[in-house]
């Protein structure tokens, strides 16, 4: 998988990042007015709530290339939008447990709540992230499902599927899928 | 009010795609002095946006060295007037700090303003990384994800509310008293909502006000009484708040109101109740501990209102169904026993949050031996001590009630600038150790020793009142007292309590006897400080206190549009800083009220009827019961004006009908792309971080 | 006392180091770097009547790069490792750590001007290296036999008393792997070194 | 039977030979099983660190590598002492805080064929098992002869409570564990204000005057106090009040007699067990005379009320009238009063 990458250069892991309007993207400009650092892999997409994140939004951004995606919202209980974050945490537990169907390792996609006040905090673990992922290696998902027996190409459909791998799971499944309310981390 | 789906009438519905040709996208990148410059090689982002974005639809390209500069800002005017520009993307700062800006440079050249998008690549880029090489490749990528997003963006019209000219001010302290009165004054309708049975708050229980020394009740009073008589102001007190709903303009507030079991139509305030009650209680609340009270109770004489509360925890009658001894003596028969708590609804188009600060408890501090030496003091046991309507009127005495010390000691940094307990100064404590320095002096001529760390008199008039403390004779030493204990170790300790500390002006540890120690204690957040945050949909700060918008522009406004922050719930203040907080609050409320209707971003969730298969999983989801089912026509709707915009509807909808406006899933997966590179022929998202 | 100046030009860069160097021998995080000069440390030792600086000022003298006074000092060798300054101190300095690094440091250049305290830690080493578990009678002995002589015969009812009540064994009790421990000793003092 | 790892540490086999004695009485009627790393080595107490570092924290990981390698169904390690535990705890903790510490440390165990991973066992005190996993109500449970009358200062020493790297204790300064502890085998616990002070560590090898002073200290309060005994957790802390009283009070020209056993020794009597059993006798003050009460009846301390008694009672409470209320404390039962 990695094998064809360039010995030459180092491998630099690209993390999307779905952030809050209230909390986690606060929290990363307040790592910025502190002058915090961090690795720069990582790309910010502010969300108004982390509730917003359609798991299929996380497929399309590793089927496209990225490496790893960062999903971060208010703490449990901190939600601008009453308990929204509780579905991204059902939707990120269910997504757990498809990647490794998918070919995917299960730490490339990570849950980080982080409140305005914590861009500290948000910044150890972006860099935290960053060093698993590169851990890893390059994702290069397309390549590593056509080798694992070409059950989908690159191509990316409207909605963010990769081609082959409609209907398994049911793309469906996962945007209704909502578990009992009261099921809690 | 005018809600809609934002969408102005005729407007296109699916962005790009539906419209006729290209997209014309301008993009500007900001130098930002050097904060982005300095990290970020500007000049070639603006070349490669030029090159590689121009079959994206980017026509022009400029960096400049402040683009919120006017000559900025009219840079983007005459390129859309010029170029026919019908997108622009600008790549600065924070969309918290300037999105307003672009977008009203875009209005004024005639761009229907949500058709600018701002991608930070300041505090997400130049900021936060330090190799110049990656931070351009970085920036490249959030231009490139702008850019891509833009490409989908609609008109849109903003939404305009009504405002409700009635306010809400939560805490009775001096900040919200001077919040409501500000507001009232100005002739508009005010609940001022208060948790005790008085308002006043802390200043209430002070003597002396530093560093003038004018007598807290005398400058306190009349605006209590104002607060209370004033026929625009409706005082809630032995109320709290346990709902709210709504928005900006129109919250809808619940209120306990707690039984006082007084009824206050008849009650003269006269007192007779409070004297023939049986039951004494340490009031921990208004006397800090030092001090009873009785089961019915006014805090303090001048309570407002002057109604007492009888504390059904502490009622001989509540407990055992005998006494009502305050009943038999009422001249005016103003006890009733069968009140209920009751709730009230109040509709308000604004909230100012004022609910202040608790002590810091220096129990949590063993070795300075608060609650187990008795002669330890806190701040705020010594403000009742040497107030003349206190426990010893006035008398500053050691716990026996009788002895005046010959020596006291007064501890600075009580639980603050430690990160055992709180990091952060408390502002308000070397003044007021000052204060107790001159007081102690005043009232007993005793020898008064400061231990500190840095004397921090930073506000008008304040390090003139420090030359007056040294002038009395205070001794000033400078060094953390490292503990207070009773054991001595020579003949001259026997007795008194031991200040072991380090002079460290001398560089000597010394073992100072005092009669007294003073502990100044730091301020806290409220312990429910975080419930409150959560209640009216803000947030707090590491340390507990309620975030501003901006710490320093926009000190008295929160995240939460119509939610304002006045005083101590923002973070330690003096008097003056509150009531100036208190003011500014009321001024922003005012503005609001005065316009009487405000625009708000257009962000809410939209059914599309016709693919909507009637599944209902999203009616279940919405926190704001915005969602509802239309038997009729067996598809889900949108109530616009309860939708806040989250957009958990629209990413849980199965058949992908629901569709949320400037969140949609056109616009962010385009955002991912950009962000990837992948929109560009032949790249790999990898080049914009190695390359 | 003499306080050695800084030497202009010599000074300044071995000044910032100093510091630096401190912080990076000391285990765990020292945040020394830190500290605010309130002289919680200082208030709080028990032996800081016996210092010839207190912990506090030996942290400015750090922070100004004086080295041979800092090395020189007797402030951690009076340390009695309480760690009442550790938990109080309001920036969370080590500052028994801190002692501990400048111990080794001044026993390591021999910078100290009294070798009592390092001479008594030394024989301690040296009983542990051999045996692998310390050995108090001999530890006392050898050590009051060569700092405090005269003090003797006054501490002789107090090892008879521990002798005769059975708490002070009479030959060292050696562990089974002791050369694997000396093994282990002697690579660790190997990477010191080398690092 | 809850079951432990156990490192005694050096002095349990000399001069803190009562602290094992007694130790092993009150096992089994607390249901503990310690099983001895074997062929464990110092500490390095101290001493080792202020050395040289590397060695000194290799030297306290080839005891944790050995636990690790022995633990089977716990991976509790109990220490007994107190420096051997701080140094057992604190080394665990910096090894899990630094990475280069680690590998250096590892780096070095390699040489003896060993390796240790950080955290891998969990460091506790002796008495804060009792407290925590076997607790007040099994100890109540095992007394048999209560220690009523006997007047003790509960005594912690520093290491213990400070620093306390993994927050096991109530209070740095002022824990209330072993208060709890002798209060429940019956002892009437003096509030001893400097339980946590030092006790002068090697102060007393290497600069005699200052630890005679600390030892003085701490006897010169429990006098004051009226405790008949002092009583440690610790066995420097044992050694330098009981076998230095003597030096002390030449030093000071005082004659002070204030015998201090280790906790296990009171547990062990109010247990049942012997004197003899839990090693009383070895200490140099002797707490015999202290301890002659055990088991007698205690005398009746209501004597009749005379006048003047009577005037010195009014006298007090009028005094109680005039002062003003104390903040109640965390354990006081006002504390439950009105807020």
């Amino acid at each position: 998988m990695s094998g064809e990458q360039v010995a030459s250069e180092p491998f630099e892991p690209v993390v999307i990042g779905f952030t809050c309007n209230w909390c986690s993207y606060r929290a990363a400009d307040l790592a910025g007015t502190a002058r915090i650092k961090y690795a720069p892999n990582v790309r910010l997409i502010r969300l108004m709530c982390s509730g917003r994140l359609d798991p299929t939004f996380i497929l399309d951004a590793l089927a496209r290339g990225a490496d790893g995606v960062l999903i971060s919202g208010c703490h449990p209980g901190e939600c601008h939008y009453v308990d929204q974050n509780l579905n991204t945490l059902r939707r990120f537990r269910m997504l757990e447990r498809i990647l490794p169907a998918l070919g995917i390792e299960p730490q490339r996609v990570q849950l980080v709540w982080a409140s305005a006040a914590e861009g500290t905090q948000l910044a150890h673990e972006i860099d935290r992230m960053v060093e698993e992922v590169r851990g890893l290696g390059p994702l290069d998902w397309p390549a590593r499902m056509a080798a694992a027996g070409g059950r989908t190409g690159p191509g990316v459909s409207p909605v963010g599927w990769p081609a082959g791998s409609r209907g398994e799971p049911e793309p469906g499944a996962i945007k209704g899928a909502t578990e009992p309310p009261g099921v809690h981390a | 009010m005018s809600a809609g789906n934002g969408r102005p009438a005729g407007a296109a519905a699916a962005g790009v795609a539906n419209e006729a040709g290209r997209p014309r996208i301008g993009v500007y990148v900001c130098h930002c002095g050097t904060n982005i410059a300095g990290t970020v090689d500007v000049a070639e982002v603006r070349r490669w946006a030029e090159e590689r974005l121009a079959d994206r639809g980017v026509v022009v390209a400029r960096d400049y060295k402040f683009m919120c500069s006017s000559l900025g800002q009219e840079l983007i005017e005459k390129d859309v007037a010029e170029l026919g520009l019908d997108r622009v993307v600008v790549a600065a700062c924070s969309p918290h700090m300037h999105e307003a800006t672009f977008r009203g440079a875009c209005a004024r050249a005639g761009l229907n303003p949500y058709l600018c998008e701002l991608v930070s690549i300041r505090e997400q880029d130049s900021w936060v990384h330090t190799d110049g090489v990656a931070a351009t490749a970085k920036a490249r990528a959030i231009l490139s994800g702008g850019v891509e997003r833009v490409r989908h963006h609609e008109p849109l019209e903003p939404l305009r509310v009504h405002i409700n000219p009635a306010t809400l001010v939560v805490g009775g302290g001096i900040a919200g008293i001077q919040t409501a009165l500000e507001i009232a004054d100005a002739g508009f309708p005010v609940y001022l909502v208060e948790r005790e049975p008085s308002i006043g708050g802390h200043m209430a229980q002070f003597d002396k006000t530093f560093p003038t020394l004018d007598c807290s009740a005398c400058i306190l009073t009349p605006r209590m009484y104002s607060a209370g008589s004033h026929p625009n102001v409706r005082l809630l007190t032995w109320s709290e708040v346990i709902n709210v709903e709504g928005f900006v303009g129109s919250f809808k507030v619940t209120v306990l109101r707690k039984a006082r079991y007084i009824d206050t139509d008849l009650c003269t305030g006269c007192g007779i109740c409070q004297e023939k009650c049986p039951r004494k209680i340490l009031d921990v609340v208004y006397e800090a501990g030092l001090g009873y009270r009785k089961g019915v109770y006014t805090p303090f004489p001048q309570a407002v209102p002057k109604y007492p509360v009888i504390d059904r925890a502490n009622c001989t009658f509540f407990d055992n169904g005998k006494c009502k001894a305050c009943e038999k003596f009422c001249p005016t028969g103003a006890i009733d026993f069968e009140q209920q708590d009751e709730i009230v609804t109040l509709e308000v188009g604004n909230i100012v949050l004022a609910t202040g600060y608790e002590l810091f408890d220096p129990r949590r501090i063993a070795q300075y031996g608060y609650g187990r030496l008795a002669n330890v003091f806190t701040s705020l046991e010594f403000e009742r001590l040497s107030n003349a309507a206190g426990p010893t009127q006035g008398r500053v005495v050691l716990r026996d009630g009788v002895t005046e010390p010959r020596t006291v000691g007064i501890i600075h940094c009580v639980g603050s600038r430690d990160r055992n307990f709180n990091n952060y100064c408390s502002a308000i404590c070397c003044m007021q150790s000052l204060k107790f320095a001159h007081l102690v002096k005043e009232h007993t001529g005793a020898t008064v020793y400061e231990f500190y760390i840095d004397m921090r008199t930073a506000a008008k008039a304040y390090d003139e009142f420090y030359q007056r403390v040294l002038e009395e004779g205070t001794i000033f030493v400078r060094g953390k007292v490292a503990e207070v204990t009773e054991v001595a170790r020579t003949p001259e300790e026997e007795g008194k309590l031991v200040l072991q500390v380090e002079d460290t002006l001398i560089g000597r540890q010394r073992r100072i006897p005092v009669d007294m120690v003073i502990l100044s204690c730091g301020l806290e957040p409220r312990h429910d400080t975080k419930k409150v945050a959560q209640l009216f949909g803000i947030s707090c700060s590491a340390d507990g206190w309620l975030i501003e918008k901006h710490p320093k522009l926009d000190p008295v406004a929160t995240m939460e549009e119509g939610v304002f922050i006045a005083g101590c719930v923002s973070g330690p203040k003096d008097i003056p800083t509150s009531v100036a907080q208190g003011a500014a609050a009321a001024a922003r409320v005012l503005g609001h009220i005065q316009q009487g209707e405000l625009a708000l971003e257009p962000i809410k969730a939209a059914v599309d009827p016709d693919v909507c298969s009637g599944c209902r999983i999203c009616n279940g989801l919405c926190p704001f019961n915005a969602i509802t089912f239309r038997e009729d026509r067996m598809v889900s709707e949108v109530n616009p004006a309860l939708c806040q915009g989250c957009g958990t509807c629209v990413a849980a909808c199965p058949a992908g009908a629901m569709s949320g406006t400037c969140f949609s899933d056109e616009q962010i997966l385009a955002q991912v792309e950009g962000l990837l590179l992948a929109n560009l022929q032949g790249t790999a998202g990898r080049e914009a971080v190695s390359a | 006392m003499i306080v050695q100046e800084v030497v202009p030009g010599r000074g300044r860069t071995g000044n910032a180091r100093f510091l630096e160097e401190v912080s990076a021998a000391t285990a765990g995080v020292s945040r020394l770097e830190m500290c605010i000069q309130c002289g919680c440390c200082g208030g709080s030792c028990p032996s800081a009547a016996e210092m010839d600086h207190t912990p506090r000022r030996l942290f400015a003298l750090i922070r100004a790069g004086m080295r041979d006074e800092v090395l020189a000092s007797n402030t951690p060798w009076m340390c009695v490792s309480c760690y009442h300054c550790v938990v109080r101190c309001p920036q969370g300095v080590h500052v028994v750590d801190v002692m501990y690094t400048l111990k080794s440091m001044a026993a390591h250049q021999r910078a100290y001007r009294d070798a009592t305290a390092p001479d008594f830690s030394r024989t301690f080493v040296r009983n542990v290296e051999a045996y692998g578990r310390s050995f108090e009678l001999g530890l006392t002995a050898l050590h009051y036999l060569k700092h405090f002589r005269l003090r003797l015969p006054g501490m002789a009812p107090m090892g008879i008393g521990m002798m005769t009540r059975g708490r002070l064994g009479l030959r060292p009790r050696r562990i089974e792997g002791s050369d694997q421990l000396a093994a282990i000793l002697r690579r660790a003092k190997g990477l010191e070194d080398g690092s | 039977m809850s079951h432990y790892l156990y490192y005694p540490g050096c002095s349990m086999e000399s001069s803190a030979a009562a602290y094992r004695e007694s130790l092993e009485t009150v096992l089994g009627p607390l249901g503990i099983r310690l099983e001895e790393i074997d062929d464990w080595n110092c500490c390095g107490a101290t001493e080792y660190v202020g050395i040289s570092l590397l060695p000194a924290y290799a030297l306290i990981a080839r005891n944790l590598a050995l636990a690790a390698r022995q633990a089977d169904g716990t991976r509790t390690l109990v220490a007994a002492c107190s420096a051997c535990y701080l140094n057992l705890a604190k080394a665990d903790h910096y090894l899990q805080e630094s990475r280069t510490l680690a590998a250096n440390v590892n780096s070095a165990l390699g040489a003896g064929g060993l390796a240790y991973r950080a955290g891998s066992v969990t460091v506790r005190h002796l008495l804060e098992v009792i407290i925590t996993d076997v607790g007040l109500d099994a100890v109540r449970a095992a007394v048999s002869r209560p220690l009523s009358g006997l007047r003790v200062a509960p005594y912690l020493g520093c290491m213990v409570p400070r620093p306390d790297p993994d927050h096991r204790w109530t209070d740095h300064e002022r824990p209330r564990e072993l208060d709890l502890l002798l209060a429940a085998l019956g002892a009437e616990v003096v509030d001893y204000p400097l339980k946590t002070e030092c006790c002068g560590g090697h102060m007393t090898q290497i600069s005699p005057a200052i630890g005679f002073e600390l030892i003085r200290r701490l006897i010169a309060e429990a006098t004051r106090l009226g405790a008949d005994l002092m009583v440690t957790v610790c066995p420097m802390c044992q050694m330098n009040v009981d076998a230095f009283q003597g030096e002390t009070n030449r030093h000071f020209g005082t004659h002070y007699r204030m015998p201090i056993l280790f906790y296990t020794q009171l547990m062990g009597l109010a247990f049942g067990r012997e004197a003899r059993e839990v090693g009383i006798g070895r200490e140099l003050v002797d707490a015999r005379p202290a301890l002659a009460r055990i088991g007698l009846p205690v005398p009746s301390t209501a004597a009749e009320e005379t006048p003047e008694t009577k005037a010195a009672r009014i006298e007090a409470a009028h005094r109680r009238r005039q002062a003003l209320p104390m903040p109640p404390m965390p354990g006081d039962a006002r504390e439950e009063g009105p807020r």
